[in-house]
Order: C-alpha cells, then structure tokens, then sequence
C-alpha cells in the first residue's frame, strides 16, 4: 500500500504549486524579464562587435566567442534543467516538473543548434575544418542534439500526456549521462577544441576585456532562456487546459 | 563602418554567426508567443462554448482552482 | 523466481526462433547490408579494407536496431506483458531476460558470422581477433541499451522507427570504441591504443548491463499504467 | 492453495483515462468466497476498475486494502486477470502456452493437462493458438485460472465468444473456486447465473 | 438502396483451414429481407462460413450464387463484414473513422453523424478510437453498416462487448434492414431476438 | 473510384503524420544514420567525401526499408485490410495509394533533406545536382518495389525484416545507378556516363511503378485468402 501514501503525499504537494498559482506569478514577471532581456543582450551586443578588441591571436573571429560559448552553455542548461525537472515529476508526481521541462527542450535544442552553427563557423577559419569528427567534444553536442530531439520526438509520439511525461522523463535522466562527457570530454580526450577557459577551479583565465561582453551575453541568453520558457510553459498549461475542455465536451467526464 | 563590417576579412564567418543566432532567437520568440496566443484563444472558445458545469471540470482536472 | 527468469527467456527464444526471427534471420541481413555497402562505395579494394570494420560494426548496429521491437511490442500489444508484469519476477530482471534473450538470437549469431563477413570485405587478418573481442563485448550493450528505447516505446504504436532513434545516441559511444579496436589493430599501432578502446568498451558494455535494466523497467512503469 | 479468510475493501476509488474522470467515490467490501459482478453502460469503467484492481492502471484517488493474503505480495501478484486481449502468442500450441504461465507464475510445468481438461481443450494440446477459433482462444486464456492457483480472480467479460457448454462449464469452476474461499471480481453484460453474487453497477448516470 | 429481390444461395460447400475440413456439404438458400443465424459451439465454423461469404476465405468446395444484387459486383463487394477484429485506428476520431468509410466505401463523407447517431456516439465524435471502451469501440465498428448502405450484413457475434441498450438498438437496426429488403447473415451464441430468423446450426457433431 | 483512391491516400498520410512516424521521422532517422557512418569509418576527410554519395544511398535505403512494414501489415493486424478490399477499389490501386503514401511521408522527405546531409559528409558542390535528380528518380521505386515485399510478407507476425531481406535484390540497381549517377559528377568525368546511370535509374524507376502495384496486389491476393 505504499503506493496509496505516495500518491496523497504528492496530492498535498500540488497545493502548493497549483498552475493558477503559477500563471499568475509568470504573468507579473514576463514583462520585467523581457525588458532586462533585451537590456543586457543588447549591451552585450555593443561590446560584443564594437567595444572590444579583436584577439591577437585569432583576430576578428573571435567575436563568434560572444554567441558560440553562450550558446554552448545554455545548451548544456537547457538539458540540465529538462533532467532536473524530469526528477522532480517522476519522483514527487509535481504537476508543473513536466510542463517545465517538455518547454525546455525546444529551446535548448535550438542553443544547442546555434554552438553546434557558430562552432562549425569558428572551425573554418580556426582549424581549417567546418566538422572535425573525431573531435570528442563536437561528437558529443552532435549527440546532445540528438537527444533533445529524440524528447522532443517521444512527447510528439505519445498521446497521453501523463504517460508521455514520465516516459520521456526517464528518457531525459538516462540522457543525462551525456552532460559531464560534454563538459569534462576536453579534459579526457586530446580534441582540438580548446578546455575551459571561464568555468575554472583556479578562476577564468580570459582577459577581462573580452570577459565582460561574454558575461553580458552569458546573463543576456540565460534570461532569454527563462523568458522564453516561462511563454512556453504557460502555452503548454492552456494547452491541457483546452484538452481537458474538449474532452470534457466530448462527454464522459460530465458527472464530475 | 566599411571596416566594421569587413571583421578583418572573416565577415564570411562572423556575420552569419550573428545572423543565425538572430534568426533562431526571433524564430523561438515568435513561435513560442504564436503558440501562447492560440491557445489562449481556444481556451477562450471553448469555455464560452461550455457550460459552467464542464468549466469547473476542466479545471478541476487541470489541478486549477476554478477561479 | 530463476524458473520464472528461465521460463521466460526460454520462451523468447523458442518465439524468435519459430517466427524465424531468430539468429538465422539476424544473420542474413547481416549478410545483405554488407553486400550492399561495396555496391555503394565502389569495387576499390583497398578503400573496403579501410573501412571494412566501420562498415561492420554499422551493421551490426543495424540489425540490433531494427529487431529492438521485438523485444517488448508484440508482448505489450497482445496483452502478455500486462500478466507478466503480474508475476512474481521483479521488472527490472523481465528486462534482463528479455534483452538476454535479444543478444542470443540476434548479437551473438552476428558475432559468429562477423568473421565470415570480414573476408568479404578483405579485413587483414591481424584484425580479427580484437575485432571479435570487441564484439563480444559489445553487443550485449546494444541489446542492454536497446531494452531501454524498446520499454520507452512500448505502446506507441508503430514505435520501431522512434526506437532506433532514441536509442542511437546511446549506441555512438558503443560505435567508437568498438571501431576503435579493430581499427588500432589494423593501423598497425595495436597495443595501447586498441586496449584502451577495448577497454572503455567494456565499461560501456557493464555500464548498459546496470542501466538497460534499471532503466527499462522505469519506462515499462511509466508506460504500462 | 490455503486461503485464510480473505477480505477486500475499497474505499473512495477514482479512476481517471486520459484526463477524464470515469469515476470517483467507489466503495464496496468483499470477502473469501464471494463473487462480485461488475454491471453498467458501456464506457461505465468496468474495465478501467478491474485493471486498478489487478495493479495495471493508476489509482487516481482512494485506497484498496486486501487482507488475508500473503502480506509480502501485491493484490495484482495475488491475482489473475483476464482481460479483453487474450495474450496468445500464435506460433505456441495450446500445451506449451499452459505450460509457460504455469513455470512463470509459479507452478511446476506439469499438470497443465487438468486446466486444459477443465476447460475442454485437452484434444486440441498440440494445435498452435493460430488455428483457434475465438472460442476456443478465449478458453486458453481462461486456462490460467485454473493452471495456477491465484485467490482473487478478475474477469473482464469472460464469456464472450464461449459457446453455451462452454459459459456453463466456466460458471462450475467459477462456483468452485469461491467454494474453496476465492474471491472472483467479474464485469460482464450478461447474467452469469452466478448463485449468490453482489451486484455493482457502475456509472447508472454515465453518459452511455 | 434499391434492392431489387435479393436472393442468396449456397450449395455444398466445404471450407478448409490450416489443412483440415472444418464443414463440408453445406447448402442454405436466402432471400431479401430475411436473416440467417448461425449457432453451434465453439470451432464448428461460424466465422469460418461469413469469411468465405464475404470473399475473404477460399472456397475449399461447393457453390454460392448471389442474385439480384449488382450483377457486376461480387458478393463481398456488395456486404458489410463485421468480424472480431475491429478496423479501427487508435489514431483517428470516432468522426474521421467513419467518414474515412463512407467515403472509401462510395458515398459523399457528409451524412456520417446520422450513423453515429443510430450507434449512439454521437457525443463521442471528436474522440479518438485509441480512448474508446470495448463496447464503445464495438459500437464505432458497426456504424459502418449505416453509414454506407449495402445490401448484404455479414455479422460475426455482432452484441460482443455491447450493453442491452446498445444490442436492442442493434436489433433494431437489423430489423429495419430487413424491413427494407436487406439480407442479414449473423454468427452468434446468444438469442438476438430478431422476430424471424431463420437458424443455421453448424457441425452439431464437431468437436467442441 | 478516384474519390476512394484520394480518401485511402489522404488517411494514410493522416496516420503517419499523427503517429509521428511521417516525414519527420524518416529524415531525423537519415539524419542519424549518416552521422554514425563517420564514426564507423573514422574522420579521415578525403576518405568521407569519396564514400559520400554511396553512403547518402545506403541510408536512404535503410530508411525505406526501415519503415516498410508500415505499408500494409498494421492494416492487416487490425482487420482493416478485409475491408480495404471489399470496396470498390481495384486492389492495384490501392497498393499505388499505399506506395504512393509511403513516398510522400519517407522519400520526398528524405530528398529535400539530403543536400543538408551532403554538407555533412563532405559532398563537393557539383555532386548535388545530379544526386538530387537521382533521389527524385530513385525514392519513388524504392516504395514502389517494397510494396511487393511489404505484401508478399503481409500477415507474418514481425514479418518486417523477411521483407527487407526480399526486397533488397531489387533496392540493388537503383542503388547502384543512383550512386553511379552522383559518382559520376564527383568524379570529375560527368556527362555522359552520369547522364547514362540517370536515364537506367529513370527506367528503373517506371519500370517498379508498374511492376509494384501487380506485383503487390497478385502477393496480397495470394495472402488475404
Ligand atoms: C561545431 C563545433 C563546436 C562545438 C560543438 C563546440 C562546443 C562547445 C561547448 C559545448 C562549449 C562549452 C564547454 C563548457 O562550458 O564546458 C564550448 C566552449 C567554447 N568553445 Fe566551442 N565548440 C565548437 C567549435 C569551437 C571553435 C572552432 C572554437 C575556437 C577556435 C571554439 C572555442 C570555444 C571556447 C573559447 C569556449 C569557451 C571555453 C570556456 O571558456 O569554458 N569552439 N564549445
Ligand atoms: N487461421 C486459421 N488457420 C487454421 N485453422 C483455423 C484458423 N482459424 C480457425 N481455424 C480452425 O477452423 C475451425 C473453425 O473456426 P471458426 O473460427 O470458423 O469457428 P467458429 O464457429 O467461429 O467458433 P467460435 O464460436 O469459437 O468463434 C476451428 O476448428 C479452428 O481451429
Ligand atoms: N486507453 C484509454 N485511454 C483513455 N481513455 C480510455 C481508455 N480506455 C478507456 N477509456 C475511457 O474510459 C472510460 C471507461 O472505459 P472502460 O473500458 O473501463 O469501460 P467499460 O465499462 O469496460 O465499457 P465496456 O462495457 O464497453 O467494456 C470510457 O469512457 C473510455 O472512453
Ligand atoms: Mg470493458
Ligand atoms: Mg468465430
């Protein structure tokens, strides 16, 4: 009867984070987050491809940095934030774990297409190669991509909301093993892609001047993301609601 | 501004980086408010279509309180 | 509960066997894409010996790949996994059986036949024996993690195709490493490099054998209620 | 077998199918040895009732409590479930089907001839499920009732496609089964001419 | 539907499956506005017969004559086969599935909601068949026989599944069926109460 | 009869594209197919771009193979096949539908997608053109062909593979004229020989836009009874 307890515990947990609750609280913060949004990209734009210094190194191309690393980040994020909130549904049945993280995946998909873009635009003049695919760290956002589409896919595939999220939740925690080969395969394989440079133990060791349009630009796609998200996640509550209409229309649920 | 946007002979490179990011940026904006808009508009429908009855059903099924 | 875990697996077996399903079937496409491939690439023999153990371990993939839905589908759609699910055999070990019962009738009979195949596509010789060694490490892992896109799957109708797809990611670093070892082999700089891809696959391999059934019976709950 | 006095109680039971509810607030009590026979309109949730009870479909709100069992099992693995598909492989002939839920379920695999006897297929042991009629096939699924001992037993409208003798001969076992304290929950349109069994009828206001 | 006289006539036929004779010598003449119901236990070659009526079944032996019908089209091609699978698609609405038909069947897809009316699905219309009870999904299969007007109705144990409202709707659309003219061949194991039937009883002495 | 035809065709792209089993899919399966290939034979560039064009076809056929089963036996499982026949529609025709279907949610797909994956592989630009005019003669017989095997293994239970296995001597030439037309543009001597395998795929091509819906039709005929 275990089950039975489990089920009222997350019955009282829904009270407290009903969707009412949450359409109300995202509809007073979208504006805000919107207008900081477009402030901090926008300032990071300006410094991004005006006020600050080609590399000595790399030169001009080094303003790829601004939209490649944010991108790559976010696109990281974006599934960390998708696994944790698979997490959340599947172990406290939490009613808004999987709205969040069915809306997360279009968008990380999307970051993780823009690194994977701005990367292969980097790689051509860099390395002299658009792809690279014994590149460790390349192979793997390749295959982040294909993960987020094959969510993206399985959500399309089942009918049934509930059992599509917990689905494509366990689908997400599995993929989630991906994540560290990412981040630390610099670090494990001999790739031509270079190791982290901000995101350090020993702190970052990129020059302050080029450190400033990536932090802006940095805050700037992570608020996008949060916008964005926020707009998705409540499309996707009316989405059930209208379902939950129609099926009601359609009889059957008339004696509630 | 000629100069601006040569990017020191990588413009091939550095223009499409932005370009691509503006687009998909403007690509997920829109499509994502398109796709609140239509929503909210069947819920609206749908609800003035029903009645009051089958209203608080949805919502209650939704884990909404009818408000 | 190991007669149950028996009776179970025998049953697999004797069903794939009678739908020739079985490894015979497994074998022959097997066969037929590695016959298709050089028609593809041209009669070079030189380039088909370069990408010989590519080409072999694509196929394999392949085949595992496209005999995922028999692992839960049939099961799920005439109501046998339902009073499976009934027994007294914990899921995660139905997994087991069922993707034990999906390497023996599909992966180990590719790995007999592999070296067959490699003489069509003029493999050097020195390149078996790694080759066959990492074969049989690592096609449990394709049928282990196959189990998990199969049980995410199950009842989606028409899932065989979705399957594949949320099981390739999986199967990449199966592929790379595999490769890997034979090719270090056939590269002639054999030793370490060849062992430590040998190796990593072998992590991978044990890593599928805890995950695939952990995993799979999750899915199986989340889509069987 | 040994069934010490069982007993089943179901309090407060909702049950929701793709976000509508079928039905809430179900409660009844049942034990060893009776028989309870599920009635309504169809769509009234018989079927979905039946699948929460054997552990199949989620409970969406209420508690089931099943005492006098074995305490370390679930009720669904205390349970047989016969439901609207028959769960035959095609290619496995009749005996060897028998066989397998017996080894699976937790019987030796001999003695399977007394089930397909009871159920008037012993002629037929050597055909494959293929080559049944519908009949014949819904016989082999009930089979299991009878090849492996189980104390609840759930029916989900066991006598479609049963020829008279047939349905007659379900009902013997039926009654012998609640004879020795089982306990059958059965959905079913038709009188089953079962001797003393509770009636429920579910969703009277249902839409139909 | 202008049905000129119907008349049905099957002289010594055998069917044959899996390599064994399932009934041989089989003759029965019908004519329009009458039903034919087949009895007799399970195996003894119901559906086997309705298979063969509705071209789905090689002919092992013997004659069937069709007349009155269009005389360019086969029997199948002018009968509605109702069998134990259901036809449907989980994917597609009570709506689309049944338009789906009228239309590939040969009339215009509107007009649908008056079959689904006589079926009593009408509220079930925007569902998809996947969220369909058996009795429901049951109830959808047989909507073709009002959808799309054809003379013939080949039913195997049509009220499978269906409650009593529903199988006294069914007996009344079979009654006006043959008040039309129509022709009706039914397998069933319980009485259907249709007022004059004529009965069929097959293989008394198969095995059962 | 033609309102029949448009009906059947019009449900079956309905079904794919609900099931999420339509064009979408095929392409993200293309998709990943050509990605593990490099992984088989490693990141040699040159080497990529040689096998190129013979690499894009294995994968196209793989995808048409892959979803072969689609065509008729999910009709036959649930009964809808009997009655698909006892309409008014020759049953030629309703294998064309079928096929006809199939091409549109899996070849046309994979066509439009392939430039995309050209790039990927490496694909000098000259290649496109004729590859892309082999695509659009090739996939149609691709669904066509497999119609026959789709029909003759209709009623197998997970009969998907022994159709692959039948239908792969006859994926045989188009796979070769249609590499032969691409390889002829890379190869720098084009022209003539590439307009040659162009105009044999081309009669390839109608030659299975007959041969499939008799051949379909007589293998269904033959299984319905
Ligand atoms: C398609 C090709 C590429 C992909 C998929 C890719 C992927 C990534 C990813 C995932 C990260 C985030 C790593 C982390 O935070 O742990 C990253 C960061 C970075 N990438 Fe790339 N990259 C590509 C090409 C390039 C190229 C060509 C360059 C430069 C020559 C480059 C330079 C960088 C730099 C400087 C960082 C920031 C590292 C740090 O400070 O932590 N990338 N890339
Ligand atoms: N697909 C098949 N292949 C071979 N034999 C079959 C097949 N289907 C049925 N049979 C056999 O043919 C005989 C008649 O079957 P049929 O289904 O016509 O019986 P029925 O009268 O409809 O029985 P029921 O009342 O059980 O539906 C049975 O003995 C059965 O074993
Ligand atoms: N898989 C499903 N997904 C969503 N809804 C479903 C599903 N199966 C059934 N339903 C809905 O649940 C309700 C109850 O179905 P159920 O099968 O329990 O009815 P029933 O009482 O068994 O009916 P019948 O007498 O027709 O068998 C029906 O309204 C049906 O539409
Ligand atoms: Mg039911
Ligand atoms: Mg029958």
């Amino acid at each position: 009867m275990a089950g039975m307890n489990m089920i009222s515990a997350a019955q009282r947990f829904h009270a407290y984070a009903n969707p009412a609750r949450f359409m109300a609280l995202s509809a007073r913060l979208l504006m805000p987050l919107a207008a900081l949004t477009a402030l901090l990209t926008g300032a990071g734009l300006w410094f991004a491809l005006a006020a600050s210094p080609p590399d000595y190194q790399q030169g001009e191309t080094v303003r790829i940095m601004y939209v490649h690393v944010p991108s790559a980040w976010l696109a990281m994020m974006g599934y960390g934030v998708m696994a944790v909130a698979s997490a959340v549904a599947l172990i406290f049945r939490h009613p808004l774990a999987d709205v969040c993280a069915k809306s997360a995946a279009p968008i990380g998909a999307a970051f993780t297409f823009l690194a994977l873009l701005t990367g292969s635009l980097w790689g051509a003049p860099m390395w002299g190669t658009w792809w690279e695919w014994g590149d460790a760290r390349l192979v793997s956002m390749l295959v982040l991509f294909f993960l987020y589409l094959g969510y993206m896919a399985l959500w399309a595939t089942i009918e049934e909301p509930v059992r599509a999220a917990r689905a494509a939740a366990v689908l997400a925690l599995v993929g989630s093993i991906n994540l560290p080969v990412i981040r630390y395969s610099v670090v494990w394989w001999n790739t031509l892609h270079q190791p982290a440079s901000v995101f350090r133990m020993d702190g970052p060791t990129i020059a302050p001047s080029m450190l400033l349009p990536l932090g802006l630009m940095g805050a700037g796609f992570t608020l996008l993301f949060v916008t964005l998200l926020l707009v998705r996640m409540r499309a996707e509550i009316l989405r059930r609601r209208v379902r939950n209409l129609r099926l009601a229309q359609a009889g059957g649920a008339g004696e509630v | 501004m000629a100069e601006f946007f040569h990017m020191g002979g990588y413009a091939l490179f550095v223009w499409p980086a932005y370009g691509a990011a503006l687009l998909v940026a403007v690509a997920l904006i829109w499509q994502s408010i398109a796709d609140y808009r239509a929503q909210a508009r069947l819920v609206e429908t749908l609800e003035k279509a029903a009645g009051g009855r089958v209203r608080r059903a949805a919502h209650r099924q939704s884990g909404e309180d009818p408000s | 509960m190991t007669r149950a875990f028996f009776a179970l697996l025998a049953r697999d077996l004797r069903l794939a066997v009678r739908l020739g399903g079985g490894g015979g079937m497994a074998v022959f496409f097997f066969l037929v894409v590695i016959s298709l491939l050089p028609f593809g690439i041209g009669p070079d023999r030189e380039l088909l010996a370069k990408v010989a153990p590519g080409m072999l371990w694509v196929a394999l993939l392949l085949a595992a790949l496209l005999t995922l839905d028999r692992l839960f589908q049939a099961d799920y759609e005439d109501g046998s996994l339902d009073l499976l699910t009934m027994g007294l055999l914990p899921l995660e070990l139905i997994v087991v059986a069922k993707a034990l019962g999906h390497w023996l009738t599909t992966g180990l009979p590719l790995v007999v036949a592999a070296p067959l195949l490699g003489l069509m596509l003029n493999l050097p010789g020195e390149a078996y024996p790694p080759l066959i060694l990492a074969m049989l490490a690592g096609t449990p892992a394709l049928s282990f993690l196959g189990a998990i896109g199969a049980a995410l799957t199950v009842g989606v109708r028409r899932g065989g195709l979705l399957a594949s797809l949320l099981v390739m990611p999986f199967y990449v670093p199966v592929l790379i490493f595999g490769v890997g070892a034979a090719d270090a082999a056939t590269g002639g700089f054999a030793g370490e490099a060849g062992r430590q891809s040998l190796l990593l696959l072998g992590a991978v391999a044990l890593a599928s054998l805890v995950l695939g059934p952990l995993g799979g019976a999750a899915a199986l709950r989340a889509n069987l209620r | 077998m040994t069934i010490s006095e069982l007993s089943l109680s179901v309090r407060d039971l909702a049950c929701e199918r793709g976000g509508r509810l079928v039905f809430e607030g179900l409660s009844f009590s049942l034990r060893g040895g009776e028989a309870l026979v599920l009635t309504g309109s169809n769509g009234a949730g018989k079927s979905s009732l039946l699948r929460q009870l054997a552990g199949l479909l989620d409970v969406a709100q209420g508690v089931m409590a099943f005492e006098g069992g074995d305490p370390e099992l679930s009720l669904g693995e205390q349970a047989h479930y016969v439901g609207h598909l028959d769960a035959l492989k095609p290619s496995m002939t009749v005996m060897e089907t028998v066989s397998f839920w017996r080894t699976y379920l937790g019987s030796i695999p001999e003695g399977a001839d007394t089930a397909l006897e009871a159920l008037g297929l012993a002629h037929l042991a050597d055909l494959p499920a293929a080559y049944l009629s519908a009949g014949q096939r819904r016989r082999l699924s009930l089979a299991r009732l009878i090849a492996v001992p189980r104390p609840v037993w759930l029916l989900d409208e066991p006598t479609v496609a049963l020829d008279a003798a047939s349905v007659a001969r379900l009902v013997a076992l039926m009654t012998s089964h609640l004879g020795q304290g089982g306990m059958i929950v059965a959905a079913t349109h038709l009188d089953l001419g079962l001797a003393e069994a509770r009636q429920l009828r579910l969703g009277a206001e249902a839409l139909t």
